[in-house]
């Protein structure tokens, strides 16, 4: 039942479900690759590394990625129709400009939340605005919002770093859930995940947005709203992005111009590792938090051993060439052996991907 | 003239492909010689065009022999095979946008000055002189982004005859052109093939092939079947080889009842693309929109369904006005649109079979807000079913598939809105005998049980064998409105053609 | 609806002559035509832009232009963002990007330092071709990668960003070059001026030129603009696709190698964190510059022109009394309008393309 | 489990041993490098061992992940140079709960987040100093501008600060007309210079009280047709200010011993962890070949008075 017959057929004709048993399915897939590396590394680390298996490990390990974890959520969507943002670390270093900016101007730290969201949402839709409505390359325009955000964030708050933050809300920051030593933040942190899971994988939304990645002119045909689909989404991730600033500010306790600076390479980098395509319309949103959690743990493991930046720059950057290059690895060794069409299987012959439908015609 | 016994300048043995478990070839046998031109025809999938990317080099064939002039070849690459004189031009125009249609045509081997400088101006003349012997009018500096899918084709012509080859393939070279087009084009073939090359040609529509070609290959499920002497040879005995049973009746038009108005459009105009666009389609009424390929129509409809913008003018359906450029409420009241690049707009082709099929209704499907691919399976099943898709399992990509298959998934994604009107966009482009029989009667079947039908098409025999009423579209306007009764290719023709004399 | 025959109304003059412009070129003479080319280009509106910038600052403040640094760091201050657009562009153009420029630049910075420290004496020429060759084969490295391993180069360089960056780092450590570790000779050169033209830049425009002219007219050059403005159609075409995208990337990795000297002979200290960020300052230079960021069009001229504009705006904006803290939004706002113009011409193109279909 | 128990100050496998982690702002800043090395020797001498780890740019977030790491370590002390005063506070504490003894140097934290500062100079001291040496090389008048470090850098904005103070107090004729921010990055202040420069027409002197800085200012100069016409000094290390001390782009500069300054800080975090002193006020101890330190009243131990280098003396350091 798994091969393609030519031969003509009877008319009432009925089909199997699917090409591979279910097994198959569900493990020979990118996210079982990343999930199951992640549990080496884990088991590795919890043997081989002095206090890993400390308690304050998971803590520090689940603040720290906190923001790229919330950031990666929309960011996936993002990538999957195609387009990318990498205007989201500005947006992060704004909102924390805003919420230091509002509460010393004397407004509460919830409303001064509130209205940090709105800014980002703000900055998301235009971002969404120019690439879904005027048509114009995410690559291009993130990288020009890029600019303006940390601009006008460091514009906003010149030389100063505001630090006056009631204690009430940076322990929340920090609080933890019991004696679990797992973050409060990761209640949050967990009904987003869940959210955006169900809304990338089991929406006609979610549909409409692997489509656009595929094929975005069929899709306008299918009756998707391709430009309003991904406006939402800029919009998405504008919002959540504000979101880790806020955090970020209560974490840290203070409010600068320069923080996050270069998360977004970070978070792109995490979305990557966890099996989304760049080109759009391939990803799961499961590879996507084990890929943001294999970077934390890897990174952690290695700080406990004395390693500093550079080394885990590297390591970083082998885990990206990695994961995208094993895909493409495995692919040539079955062109090898089963001589397969080059043009099914070859990325870079299709376009740098990022939105190229919408740079090409519209 | 050519016989078959003079010694063959290209020649394929049983040669075999397969793409993952897709045996798209299994054992392609051609035999090209000089001096003559050779048709290679077949149902959708039957494997030309595997077979001659494999003459290509874009594909490397798994199994079987292939003779270039009596020596064994195996090409790794296209440049390989180009430099070996092999000239294709492939199903699908490959253009360059960017590039003046001269740099399409000369890319990689331009004139050079001393220096090797590029000669443009030598470049320029030489394209020139290409465009005169193809009696096109189409500047050699203008950019190929902008080109009508027939300039395309022509730039891929040019392109193919100023190799000079050995051995010119064209696959599917007239599936976008018109008569007038199609003629220039033999002209050329003919005068290729009295130089001494050897032409492959390979196309859906018989009348062409009986036109032009010296001798006929029939394929059929990836497998040689016989060549035959087109002097020697009938339509229908090529059709009963590659259908390999009987077809019957080509257009089982039935005179269907007209019921009220479903679709009403009136004084449609977008500037420079169609003005003034009224007409009406009742229920149970084939409606047929000719012209020549570039008139205009398939603008007019994609503006209809609101893919595109239009500046003024009215849609109604069942007398309701539905909003401009959103397919969302077309859907919505009822409309289903087939395109004509099916490839391009009418599938997500990497997403699979029920993916496809289910597109159109995904939000009917979902409960509580919620979709499951299961959900979408069991809505595609029966459709896919109903149209004898050729399919392993509903969960195989789309891509997988040849056009005749993939055509009949973007009707069966359609058909699954159950429309009140149905507008397809050249319904039968590049599909063979079989399944256009099929299509046929699919759609007349569907005018019977009431659907509205609005189809384009560039083949006047389908629009005179389907519609009930012909119109005409004449750069952007309409100029004619025939019914079947008085329908005849002199007057349509005319019409399509009426303020088209002295352009190209 | 019986027969109606009309024909299209007839389109005003410009409109023709716009359309005569598109898709009849051959019908202007060579005079106008080359008018058209150069005149109305992208390359022109940047070229203007920057020197409204220009005049406005010197008018706020003569010596902006009229004094002798001014002039000089007018020409000097770009010389590294230029060469770095130069091969950004190429690479672009091919429907790639670079985004490893940075790291390359700080490896070879360092490594100049190193050099003239290990090897006293070593004459200034031999570590510029060492800076070339090792640029180079770190670009072949990223051009391995993308092209025969078919990955996106976005992600591919992002990685090799990180792990050059990461070698440097590792290999500097917490060293530095310091201006008394290189020869007076080669710090000069930073600052020397022909004519009152800078070495550097002059250096950096004669590579621009080069690759310029390679673009325009050189097959290999018109090879790279097919491939990126169709790569299937480029690899059914039979072009070699994969020899000229790595080219590309030996290209783009050796002139930030190059970069990597100048930046050390410019700035006369090298620190493990040289060239942080420059790689998007080099795609913003030469999506600026009109080069369409999916491959195909522009030109290397725009992008240069790109550069100039991007540093002289940051030179500009004090002296225009804009606090350094806005520079970045201005900048981002200048990216932005830059895309937004391209689009705006290039749909008008379209729709004039269609139009013209339409009435032929 | 060994970091968790409260007392378990270099608890690691309980051997009982000092484990000191070295936090500067930075990596690859030759300042910090310096500070080390004496840390190191520190170690040596009392038979600590000592790890130094760091972020690449000089921000508070990058900081507290190796904070966080100390404490996951229970390394015995921390000894850091804050990027931030107040946003590794809470870092620093949840280490110190763990049981890490906390020493900033060079750039302090909020005092209630230490348990010691060692201070290179007051900075009141550092502040004079600069000024006095500015003052006496433009004759006491005219327009000066500061290149700082990082816009949010603890120790420069407070040494501004001073430095506006004393101008106002004691030299009426000079005006401070600009501070720009060159990040600690040479490029960045070097184009900063330049900008100043362009800018200010008749400035008369430049102060950098950051090593980065004053060293890509003093490269810039040394190239322009305002050497010798444009003032600069501030903070430098000898090593990166020789060539412009010797063509004499720059008269004289201050610092103090950064290697002195990382060996008391060494000394005095393996003094807590050992538990000889409690970083009260009045506690004293001995740090090596530097002899013997009282920490003073706001927890702080003052290393000494800021150094002046010039062409007389700079061929004896070696830093
Ligand atoms: N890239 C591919 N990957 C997998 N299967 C393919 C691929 N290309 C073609 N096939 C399969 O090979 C078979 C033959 O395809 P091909 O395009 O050669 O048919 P064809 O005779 O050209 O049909 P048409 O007349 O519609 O062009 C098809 O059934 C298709 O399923
Ligand atoms: N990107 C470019 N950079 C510099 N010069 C250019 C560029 N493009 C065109 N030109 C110059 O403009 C003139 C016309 O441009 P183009 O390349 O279109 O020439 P053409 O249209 O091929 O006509 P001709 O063959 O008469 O030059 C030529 O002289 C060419 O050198
Ligand atoms: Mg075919
Ligand atoms: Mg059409």
């Amino acid at each position: 039942m798994t091969t393609t017959t030519q031969r003509p057929t009877d008319p009432a004709r009925t089909y199997a479900e699917h090409a591979a048993p279910l097994w198959q399915r569900l493990v020979l897939t990118r996210e079982t690759a990343i999930i199951a590396l992640l549990v080496a590394v884990v088991l590795y680390a919890m043997v081989n590394v002095r206090n890993f298996d400390g308690p304050l490990t998971l803590t520090y390990l689940l603040l720290d990625i906190t923001p790229i974890l919330l950031i990666a959520l929309p960011m996936t969507m993002v990538i999957v129709t195609g387009e990318i943002d990498l205007s989201v670390a500005s947006v992060v270093g704004l909102s924390t400009v805003l919420v230091g900016i509002l509460h010393a101007g004397g407004l509460s730290i919830p409303v001064a939340a509130v209205l940090a969201l709105l800014a980002g949402a703000a900055c998301g839709a235009l971002n969404g605005f120019l690439v879904a409505y005027v048509g114009l390359p995410s690559l291009a325009v993130t990288i020009g919002t890029l600019a303006l955000y940390r601009g006008l964030a460091v514009g906003l708050l010149g030389t100063k770093a505001i630090t006056e933050f009631p204690d009430r809300w940076t322990d929340l920051a920090t609080a933890k859930i019991g004696d679990t030593g797992i973050p409060l933040v990761m209640v949050l942190v967990a009904i987003l995940a869940i959210a955006f899971g169900l809304l990338l994988h089991f929406t006609s939304f979610g549909r409409g947005v692997f489509d656009i990645g595929l094929n975005s002119e069929a899709a306008r045909f299918t009756g998707v709203d391709v430009a309003r689909t991904k406006l939402i989404l800029f919009t998405l991730s504008g919002v959540v992005s504000a979101l880790a600033g806020i955090y970020y500010v209560l974490r840290f306790g203070s409010a600068r111009g320069d923080n996050a600076t270069g998360l977004e390479l970070q978070v792109i980098a995490a979305v990557l590792l966890g099996g989304v395509s760049i080109f759009g319309g391939r990803g799961r949103l499961h590879g996507v938090v084990a890929g943001v959690l294999l970077i934390g743990v890897v990174g952690s493991a290695l700080r406990l051993e004395g390693i500093t930046v550079n080394v885990i720059n590297i390591i970083i950057g082998l885990l990206l060439v990695a994961s995208v290059m094993s895909p493409s690895v495995l692919a040539w060794i079955s062109d090898r052996t089963a001589r397969r069409n080059p043009r099914a299987s070859r990325p870079t012959d299709a376009p740098l991907g990022v939105g190229q439908k919408e740079g090409r015609n519209s | 003239m050519a016989t078959a016994h003079a010694d063959a300048v290209l020649e394929l043995r049983d040669v075999s492909k397969s793409f993952g478990q897709v045996a798209a070839l299994r054992s392609g046998s051609i035999r090209v010689t000089p001096r003559s031109i050779h048709a290679l025809v077949g149902e959708n999938g039957a494997g030309k065009s595997t077979l001659v990317k494999i003459v290509a080099g874009v594909h490397r064939r798994d199994g079987g022999e292939m003779l270039l002039e009596g020596e064994s070849v195996d090409f790794h690459s296209t440049a390989e095979s180009k430099a070996r004189g092999i000239a294709v031009i492939y199903q699908e125009p490959t253009l360059f946008p960017d590039l003046s249609v001269t740099e399409n045509i000369f890319m990689g081997r331009q004139p050079l000055t001393t220096g090797r400088r590029i000669d443009r101006s030598a470049m320029y003349d030489e394209a020139q002189a290409l465009f005169d012997r193809l009696g096109v009018h189409i500047d050699p500096r203008r950019p190929a982004e902008g080109l009508s899918i027939a300039d395309q084709q022509i730039i891929e012509i040019a392109k193919a005859i100023s190799l000079d080859a050995k051995v010119l393939i064209m696959d599917e070279p007239t599936a976008a052109l018109s008569g007038v087009e199609v003629e220039r084009l033999f002209t050329v073939a003919r005068s290729l093939r009295d130089e001494g090359r050897g032409l492959v040609f390979i196309s859906h529509r018989f009348d062409e092939v009986f036109a032009l070609c010296d001798q006929i290959t029939v394929m059929r499920d990836g497998q040689y079947i016989d060549t035959l002497t087109t002097a020697d040879t009938d339509v229908d005995q090529i059709v009963s080889l590659m259908v390999g049973r009987e077809v019957g009746d080509l257009f089982p038009k039935t005179a269907a009842e007209l019921g009220e108005p479903v679709l009403q459009v009136r004084d449609l105009t977008m500037t420079g693309v169609f003005h003034d666009i009224s007409f009406e389609v009742r229920a149970g009424e084939i409606v047929g929109l000719a012209g020549l390929v570039g008139a205009g129509r398939s603008e007019i409809a994609r503006a209809i369904f609101g893919v595109d913008r239009y500046e003024s003018g009215v849609v109604t359906m069942d007398g309701i006005a539905i909003p401009g450029h959103d397919p969302r409420s077309a859907i919505r009241s009822g409309m289903a649109f087939i395109p004509e690049d099916r490839r391009k707009q009418g599938l997500v082709t990497q997403a699979s079979v029920a993916h496809n099929v289910s597109a159109a209704v995904r939000s009917r499907l979902s409960r509580w807000g919620f979709l499951t691919s299961g959900a979408e399976s069991r809505a595609a099943g029966p459709w896919a079913g109903r149209l004898e898709v050729k399919t392993g399992a509903l969960d195989m990509d789309a891509a997988t598939m040849s056009g005749g298959n993939q055509q009949k998934v973007v009707i069966a994604k359609w058909l699954a809105t159950d429309p009140r009107l149905l507008i397809i966009d050249e319904p039968t482009r590049g599909i063979d005998v079989g399944t256009k029989a099929e299509v046929h009667r699919l759609l007349s079947q569907l005018a019977g049980e009431g659907m509205a039908i609005l189809m384009i098409s560039s083949e006047l025999p389908e629009v005179l064998g389907m519609a009930d009423r012909v119109l005409v579209v004449c750069e952007g306007r309409l100029t004619a409105d025939i019914p079947r009764a008085e329908a005849t290719p002199e007057n349509v023709m005319r019409a399509a053609t009426r303020t088209t004399e002295g352009v190209r | 609806m019986s027969e109606t025959s009309t024909r299209p109304a007839s389109s005003p003059p410009e409109h023709a002559h716009e359309e005569i412009r598109l898709v009849a070129p051959s019908r202007q003479s060579p005079a106008v035509r080359a008018f058209n080319t150069v005149v109305r280009s992208r390359e022109m509106s940047i070229l203007l832009v920057l020197v409204l910038l220009v005049a406005a600052a010197t008018a706020k403040n003569p010596s902006f232009l009229f004094s002798g640094n001014g002039w000089r760091d007018l020409l000097l201050t770009p010389s590294i963002l230029l060469l770095l657009a130069a091969g950004q562009a190429v690479v672009i153009i091919t429907r790639n990007v670079d985004l490893s420029v940075g790291s390359v630049l700080a490896v070879t910075a360092y490594l100049t330092g190193r050099l003239f420290i290990d090897f006293p004496g070593i004459p200034i020429v031999v570590v510029a071709l060492a800076g070339l060759a090792v640029g180079g084969v770190l670009g072949l490295v990223n051009g391995l990668l993308v092209s025969l391993g078919r990955v996106p180069a976005l992600v591919i360089t992002l990685g090799t960003m990180y792990i050059y960056r990461g070698l440097v780092l590792t290999w500097a450590g917490s060293d530095r070059i310091n201006a008394s570790d290189l020869p007076r000779g080669f710090l000069r050169l930073g600052t020397q001026s022909v004519l009152g033209i800078p070495v550097l830049f002059v250096v950096a425009v004669v590579v621009v030129a080069a690759v310029g002219y390679y673009l325009h007219a050189h097959r290999g050059g018109r090879e790279l603009y097919a491939i990126g403005s169709d790569p299937d159609a480029a690899v059914l075409y039979g072009l070699p696709v994969r020899r000229r995208v790595l080219a590309a990337f030996v290209l783009s990795g050796a002139l930030a190698g190059l970069a990597g000297v100048v930046h050390a002979a410019r700035y006369g200290t090298v620190s493990s964190g040289a060239g942080t960020g420059i790689e998007l300052e080099a795609v913003a230079a030469v999506v600026i510059g009109g080069v369409a960021i999916f491959g195909g069009s522009g030109t290397v001229w725009g992008a240069a022109i790109g550069a100039m504009l991007l540093v002289t705006i940051d030179r500009a904006l004090p002296i225009l009394g804009i606090p350094d803290f806005w520079q970045r939004a201005v900048v981002g706002v200048l990216i932005i309008s830059a895309i937004v113009l391209d689009r705006v011409l290039s749909a008008r193109r379209t729709r004039k393309l269609i139009e013209a279909r339409e009435q032929s | 489990a060994c970091g968790n128990d409260a007392e378990g100050a270099g608890g690691e496998g309980g051997d009982g041993d000092v484990t000191i982690t070295m936090l500067p702002k930075n990596l690859g800043n030759p300042y910090f490098d310096t500070s080390t090395a004496g840390a190191e020797e520190a170690a040596e001498e009392v038979g600590a061992s000592l790890q130094e780890v760091g972020p690449q740019e000089a921000s508070p977030d990058a900081q507290v992940q190796y904070i966080n790491t100390a404490a996951q370590q229970g390394a015995s002390a921390l000894v850091v140079s804050a990027n931030d005063p107040t946003a590794i506070c809470d870092a620093l504490n949840e280490a110190r709960d763990a049981g890490t003894q906390v020493v900033t140097f060079d750039s302090d934290t909020e005092a209630d987040c230490r348990d010691l500062f060692v201070n290179q100079a007051t900075a009141e001291g550092i502040a004079k100093v600069q000024i006095d040496l500015i003052a006496d090389q433009i004759g006491d008048a005219g327009e000066i501008a500061i290149l700082s470090a990082s816009a949010n850098a603890t120790n420069q904005n407070a040494w501004i600060e001073m430095m506006e103070a004393e101008l106002e107090a004691n030299h009426p004729d000079i005006e401070l007309v600009d501070v720009v921010y060159g990040d600690d990055d040479d490029q960045t202040s070097f184009d900063k210079t330049a900008a100043l420069l362009q800018s200010h027409p008749d400035l008369k002197g430049i102060i950098s009280p950051t090593t980065v800085g004053i060293a890509a200012a003093a490269r810039y100069l040394s190239e322009s047709d305002k050497k010798g016409k444009v003032a600069l000094t501030g903070l430098g290390t000898p090593n990166q200010m020789r060539e412009y001390v010797e063509n004499g782009t720059v008269e004289a500069f201050a610092l103090w011993n950064p290697e002195d300054l990382g060996y008391l800080a060494a000394m005095a975090a393996n003094a807590l962890a050992a538990g000889e002193i409690e970083g009260e006020p009045g506690d004293t101890f001995e740090a090596g070949r530097l002899g013997e330190y009282t920490v003073e009243d706001d927890g702080s131990v003052l290393l000494g008075d800021p150094f002046v280098f010039n062409a007389d003396n700079i061929a004896d350091f070696d830093f």
